[in-house]
C-alpha cells in the first residue's frame, strides 16, 4: 500500500458518496445539523488534492498528511473523529516496511480503538461506532482465523451494513442526535452511513483486485 | 433558500473579510487556518480567552473579540465546529504567557476538536464548557445538554475578570459557575438553510413552530402549533426556571436572543411578556440583554437565557467591554 | 405571517414597554401619545433633536434616542407615520428653550404629520427632510425621493453637533448637508408583514428579488430574477454612485444596513463585495457600520447607504454617542 | 346636523369600509405600504367611542373633537388629511346655529380647500383629492345653480365614482405611490377608493332620508 493506493481509494470513494450525497444530507437533517455530508465531501477533495503533495513519501507520511487534511479540512465530529483514526494510522508499526492487508487491518484496528477514546462511544449509541467497531472486530477475528482474505472483507461489508442498520432503531446517547431523545429513534445515524460507504468501497475495491 | 452569497465556497471567507475590513479598529482576520483576533495584542500577563464553533451563530464568537471579551475566536464551516490547527494558531498569536481559556458549547464536534487542539497545545489552558440549554435532558450518560447563548455571558463575565487580572484557574471557576448559573431555551417559527444545502434544515408548518430548538435548527421539545408571545415566553420560562431554579426576589440577567432572523420589536416584546412572567414570581431583572446575539443564520426565533446574579457576577457583567457586537463603558 | 406577538392591537404597546424596560438606564417611555424620551431630561441650552416615523424600522428611531444622537423619537403605528399630538408631547418634554430640530423622512405623511406639529408648536423650530433613496427619480414635481437608511446618520451627526452645543440654525445646516452628502438604495428578498394584515406587504416568488425597495416594502425600480451578491452590490453602488458621484479618492462612510431578517454574516459578505468595487474606484471607506439599522419588519433585505465625509462630518460621527443601538465612546 | 348625526353617519360608514375592507387593503399593498386600511378603520372606530363624551356638545364642539381624534388616531398620510378636512369643517363659520345641506357643502367645500393646501396635491395626482375635488366643486355649483338636495347628491355619489376609477390610469406624482412612476399604472389609488365609499355612503344615507 503506497500513498497511490490511498488516492486511489479516496477518488473511488468520493464516487460512492457523491452518489449517495443526498440521502446522507436528510440523515443528518432529520437528527443532526444538516452539515456531515458537506463535512465528508470537502475532506474528500482535500486528500484527493494531495495527490501530488504525497505521491512520493513514505506510507507513515503519507498517510499523516491525509490525517492533518483530514483533522483541519472536515471540522465537527466526523473531522475530529476520521482525523483521529488516521493519525493513529499513520504512527501504526512498521508501516514503511510495506502494508499487507494484515498490516492494514491492524493498524485500522488501532485507529478505531483511537477513535473510540475520542468520542467516548461504544457499540449501540447510534454513531459512526456502530460501523466501525464491528467491522474492526470482525476484521481482527477473521485475521485470528486465518479466513482468506476475500472472505474477510466479505464479512466486513456485511457486518457494516447491519451495523449501519442497526442505528435505525437505537436511542442516541452520543452526539448531536443525542439531544433528541426518542425522536431520534427511526433514523438511521448519518455518520454511520458515511462510514459503512466508505468501509464498502474499499473492501470491494480490494475484493477485486 | 435566499440570502445574499456568491458561491457556498466562499460564504465564509467573504464574511470574515468584510467583518475584518469594517471593524479593523478591534479586530485582526486571519485565513487559512481562519481566526480573528483582537486588534491590539493581549498583554502580557494576562489570560487569553479563545473561544469558537461552527459560522452561522454570529455575532457569536467573532462579534464578540475585544478588550473585555475574547482574544481570539475561531469560526469553523457554517454548523461545523471548528479544527484544532485554527485554535492552536490562535492560541500561538494570543497567548501572552499566562495561558488559554478555551471557551467551548458543548457539542461532541466542538468538544472532540477543543480536546485535541488543548492536547497539542504545549502551554498552560483550561477549558469551560458551556451547556445552558433546558430544553434537553441532562444525564451523565449522554453528550448532556447544549451550549447556546449564555455562551455569550461566559464569555462577558469571564473576559472581565480576564482583563482584571483574574489567573487561568479562577476564569475558569468563574466561566464554570456562570453556566451553572444560566439556563436557556429557544423556540423556532421558521427553519435556517446551510448555504451549501441550499435548502432549509427542517421543514416546518406555516402554523408550526418548534419548542426547544437548538441553535442549529436541531429538533426540540416537540413541535407546537404556532401559541402567543406571552404563552411561548410563558413556557420558555417556565422550563428554564424549573431548571434554574431562581429564589424569591433572585436578582437575574434576561437575555432575550433572536436567532438571526427576528426584528427587535418581536425581541422587545418578548422581554415585556417575560417580564410579567418574572414580575410575578418576584423574580428581580437586574440587568437584561436584548438583541441577535446567538444566531442561527437567517432563523425566525428566539431564546430566552437567565443567569442568576451575585455581585461579582454584577461586577463583571458591568464592566467595560469594547467589541463589534458589545460595547459599553469605552 | 409568522410572528411573536399577542394581538395586532397590543403588538406595538407590548414592544415599547419591553424597548423601555430593557433599557431603562438609556430612554423612558411614554403612552397614549406614544413617544420615546432620553432617561435624563435635555440639558438646558441644548437644542433637542426629535423624529419619529412608523413603527416597523427598528432600531430606527427609539433605539437611536440618548445621549449624541435623539431627545425623543415618536413611533407611529407599524407603516404609519406618527400624529401632531405625539410630537407636541414630545417637544413639550425635551425642548429646553433652544429650540427643537425634526428630522423627518421624505413621506408625505410624515411630512404632513409634521408640519401640522410645527405649525401648531409655539417654540422655535426648524426640520430636517431626509430624501436619501436614489431608487426613486427625484423631481420637484412629486413627492420626490423618500427618506431611508441615511437618516440614522443624520441622526448621529446632528446628534453631535446639538450635544457640542450647535445652534438651531447650524443643527438644521448640517443636517441638509449630511442628507445631501448621502445616497442609499436597497434590495429585497423576501416580504414583511404588517401585524394588522396578517399577511405578506408584496408578494415574491422563490427566484426573485424586489431591486430598489422602499422600507415599507414598497415596490423599487424592478423586480429581478436573484443575482449574486457581488452583482447585487455593484449595481446598488452603480445607482449610488451615479446620484451622489464621489470624487476619486474621496472619504465616504460605508454603511451595509440589514432590513431586519438578514443575518450580520450576510451583511458583512456584502461589505466585503462593496469594498471590492469601491477599493476599484479609489474611492476611500474612511468610516462604516453594518447591522439592522433601517429596517422593515423580518424582511431579507439589504440596503446601501453611502456617505461622503468631510473633517466636520467625521469628527461628529466619531463624538461618543449612547443609545440602546448604537453606542461608542462611553 | 348633530352631534348624533355625525355618529349615525360614522356607524354607516363603517359597516361600507369594513365590507370593502381587502379591496382597499390590496390597493394599499400594491402601490402603498399597505396600512390605508387599518389607519381608516382604526379612525372610525375611534370616532364611533366618541358618541357618548361629544353627545351634548354643540357642532362646533363636537367636529372639532371628531377632528382631534381622526388626526391623532390615524396616522400617515390619510391621518393628516381627513383630520385637516375635520378641523377645517369645525370651525366653519356659524355652524352652530344649524346646519342645513347648504351649510353642509359650504363647511366641507372650505375642508376640502385646506386639505388640498395640506398635501399640496391638486386633480389629477393619483390621490384622493381626485375624489374630493370634483365633489366639492360639483357639491358647490349644485348649491349655486339651485338643484334640489336630491339631485345635487345623487350627481356627487356619480362624481365621487367617476373620479376614484379616474386614479387607476393616472401616474401618481403625490403620496406613496409616486415613488413607483410607471409601475403605479393600472391601480386604483387607496384613499381614493376609501374616500369615495364614505362620500357615498353619507350621500345615500342623506338621500333617502
Ligand atoms: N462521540 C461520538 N463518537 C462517535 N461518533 C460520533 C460522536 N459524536 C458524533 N459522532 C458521529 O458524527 C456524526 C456527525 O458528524 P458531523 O455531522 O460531521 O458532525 P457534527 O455532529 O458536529 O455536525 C454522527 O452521525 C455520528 O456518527
Ligand atoms: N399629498 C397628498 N395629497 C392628497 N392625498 C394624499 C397625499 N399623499 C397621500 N395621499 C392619500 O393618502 C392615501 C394613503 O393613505 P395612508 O395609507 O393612510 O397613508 P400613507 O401613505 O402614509 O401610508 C393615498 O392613497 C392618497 O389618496
Ligand atoms: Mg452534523
Ligand atoms: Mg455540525
Ligand atoms: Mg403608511
Ligand atoms: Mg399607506
Amino acid at each position: 500500500m503506497s500513498s497511490n493506493f490511498f488516492i486511489q481509494k479516496a477518488k473511488e470513494i468520493q464516487i460512492v458518496i457523491d452518489a449517495n450525497a443526498p440521502e446522507i444530507e436528510k440523515l443528518d437533517q432529520e437528527i443532526g445539523d444538516g452539515d456531515h455530508i458537506f463535512n465528508v465531501q470537502r475532506g474528500i477533495k482535500l486528500v484527493i488534492e494531495l495527490e501530488s503533495t504525497i505521491k512520493d513519501l513514505t506510507a507513515s507520511k503519507a498517510l499523516s498528511q491525509i490525517a492533518m487534511k483530514v483533522l483541519s479540512g472536515i471540522g465537527g465530529s466526523s473531522g475530529a473523529l476520521f482525523g483521529t483514526l488516521f493519525m493513529t494510522m499513520a504512527k501504526g508499526n512498521g508501516i514503511d516496511e510495506g502494508i499487507d492487508y494484515k498490516k492494514a487491518i491492524e493498524i485500522f484496528a488501532q485507529g478505531v480503538e483511537a477513535v473510540k477514546q475520542r468520542g467516548k462511544a461504544d457499540v449501540g449509541e447510534k454513531t459512526m461506532m456502530d460501523v466501525l467497531i464491528p467491522v474492526s472486530n470482525c476484521l481482527k477475528k477473521g485475521v485470528e482465523e486465518n479466513k482468506n482474505k476475500n472472505e474477510i472483507l466479505s464479512e466486513a461489508i456485511d457486518i457494516a451494513e447491519k451495523g449501519m442498520l442497526s442505528t435505525k432503531d437505537l436511542l442516541a446517547t452520543k452526539g448531536r442526535a443525542s439531544f433528541l431523545g426518542e425522536r431520534a429513534k427511526g433514523h438511521i445515524d448519518p455518520g454511520a452511513r458515511s462510514s459503512q460507504l466508505m468501509i464498502k468501497t474499499v473492501c470491494e475495491s480490494v475484493l477485486n483486485s | 433558500m435566499k440570502k445574499f452569497m456568491n458561491t457556498a465556497d466562499n460564504f465564509l471567507k467573504e464574511s470574515l473579510q468584510g467583518f475584518g475590513a469594517a471593524h479593523k479598529d478591534i479586530v485582526n482576520c486571519y485565513y487559512d487556518p481562519n481566526f480573528i483576533t483582537r486588534a491590539s495584542p493581549t498583554k502580557d500577563g494576562k489570560v487569553a480567552l479563545i473561544s469558537g464553533g461552527g459560522s452561522g451563530h454570529e455575532p457569536m464568537h467573532g462579534g464578540l473579540v475585544g478588550h473585555g471579551m475574547l482574544d481570539a475566536a475561531c469560526p469553523g464551516y457554517v454548523f461545523s465546529s471548528p479544527t484544532p490547527d485554527q485554535m492552536l494558531a490562535a492560541a500561538e498569536k494570543v497567548d501572552s504567557g499566562a495561558g488559554v481559556i478555551f471557551i467551548v458549547k458543548n457539542y461532541s464536534g466542538d468538544v472532540m476538536n477543543f480536546e485535541m487542539a488543548a492536547e497539542m497545545m504545549s502551554g498552560p489552558n483550561a477549558s469551560v464548557l458551556t451547556n445552558d440549554d433546558v430544553a434537553v435532558e441532562d444525564s451523565s450518560f449522554t453528550t448532556g445538554r447544549r451550549g447556546v447563548a449564555a455562551t455569550v455571558v461566559v464569555e462577558k463575565i469571564v473576559g472581565s475578570l480576564a482583563e482584571a487580572g483574574g489567573s487561568l484557574e479562577e476564569c475558569k471557576k468563574l466561566g464554570d459557575k456562570v453556566n451553572k448559573n444560566s439556563g436557556s431555551m429557544g423556540v423556532a417559527l421558521t427553519s435556517c438553510s446551510v448555504p451549501a444545502a441550499g435548502k432549509p434544515n427542517f421543514e416546518i408548518g406555516d402554523d408550526e413552530m418548534e419548542f426547544g430548538v437548538g441553535i442549529h435548527g436541531e429538533p426540540g421539545r416537540r413541535r407546537d402549533k404556532i401559541k402567543s408571545a406571552q404563552e411561548v415566553t410563558s413556557e420558555l420560562l417556565e422550563a428554564i426556571n424549573e431548571d434554574l431554579k431562581p429564589e424569591k426576589n433572585e436578582e437575574i440577567l434576561l437575555f432575550v436572543n433572536g436567532m438571526g432572523g427576528t426584528p427587535l420589536t418581536e425581541l422587545y416584546l418578548i422581554f415585556d411578556n417575560a417580564k410579567n412572567v418574572l414580575d410575578k414570581k418576584n423574580i428581580k431583572i437586574s440587568r437584561s440583554l436584548v438583541g441577535n446575539y446567538c444566531t442561527s443564520l437567517e432563523m425566525q426565533g428566539v431564546s430566552i437565557t437567565l443567569t442568576k446574579l451575585d455581585e461579582e457576577l454584577v461586577k463583571h457583567w458591568d464592566s467595560s467591554v469594547l467589541t463589534a457586537a458589545m460595547r459599553w463603558g469605552m
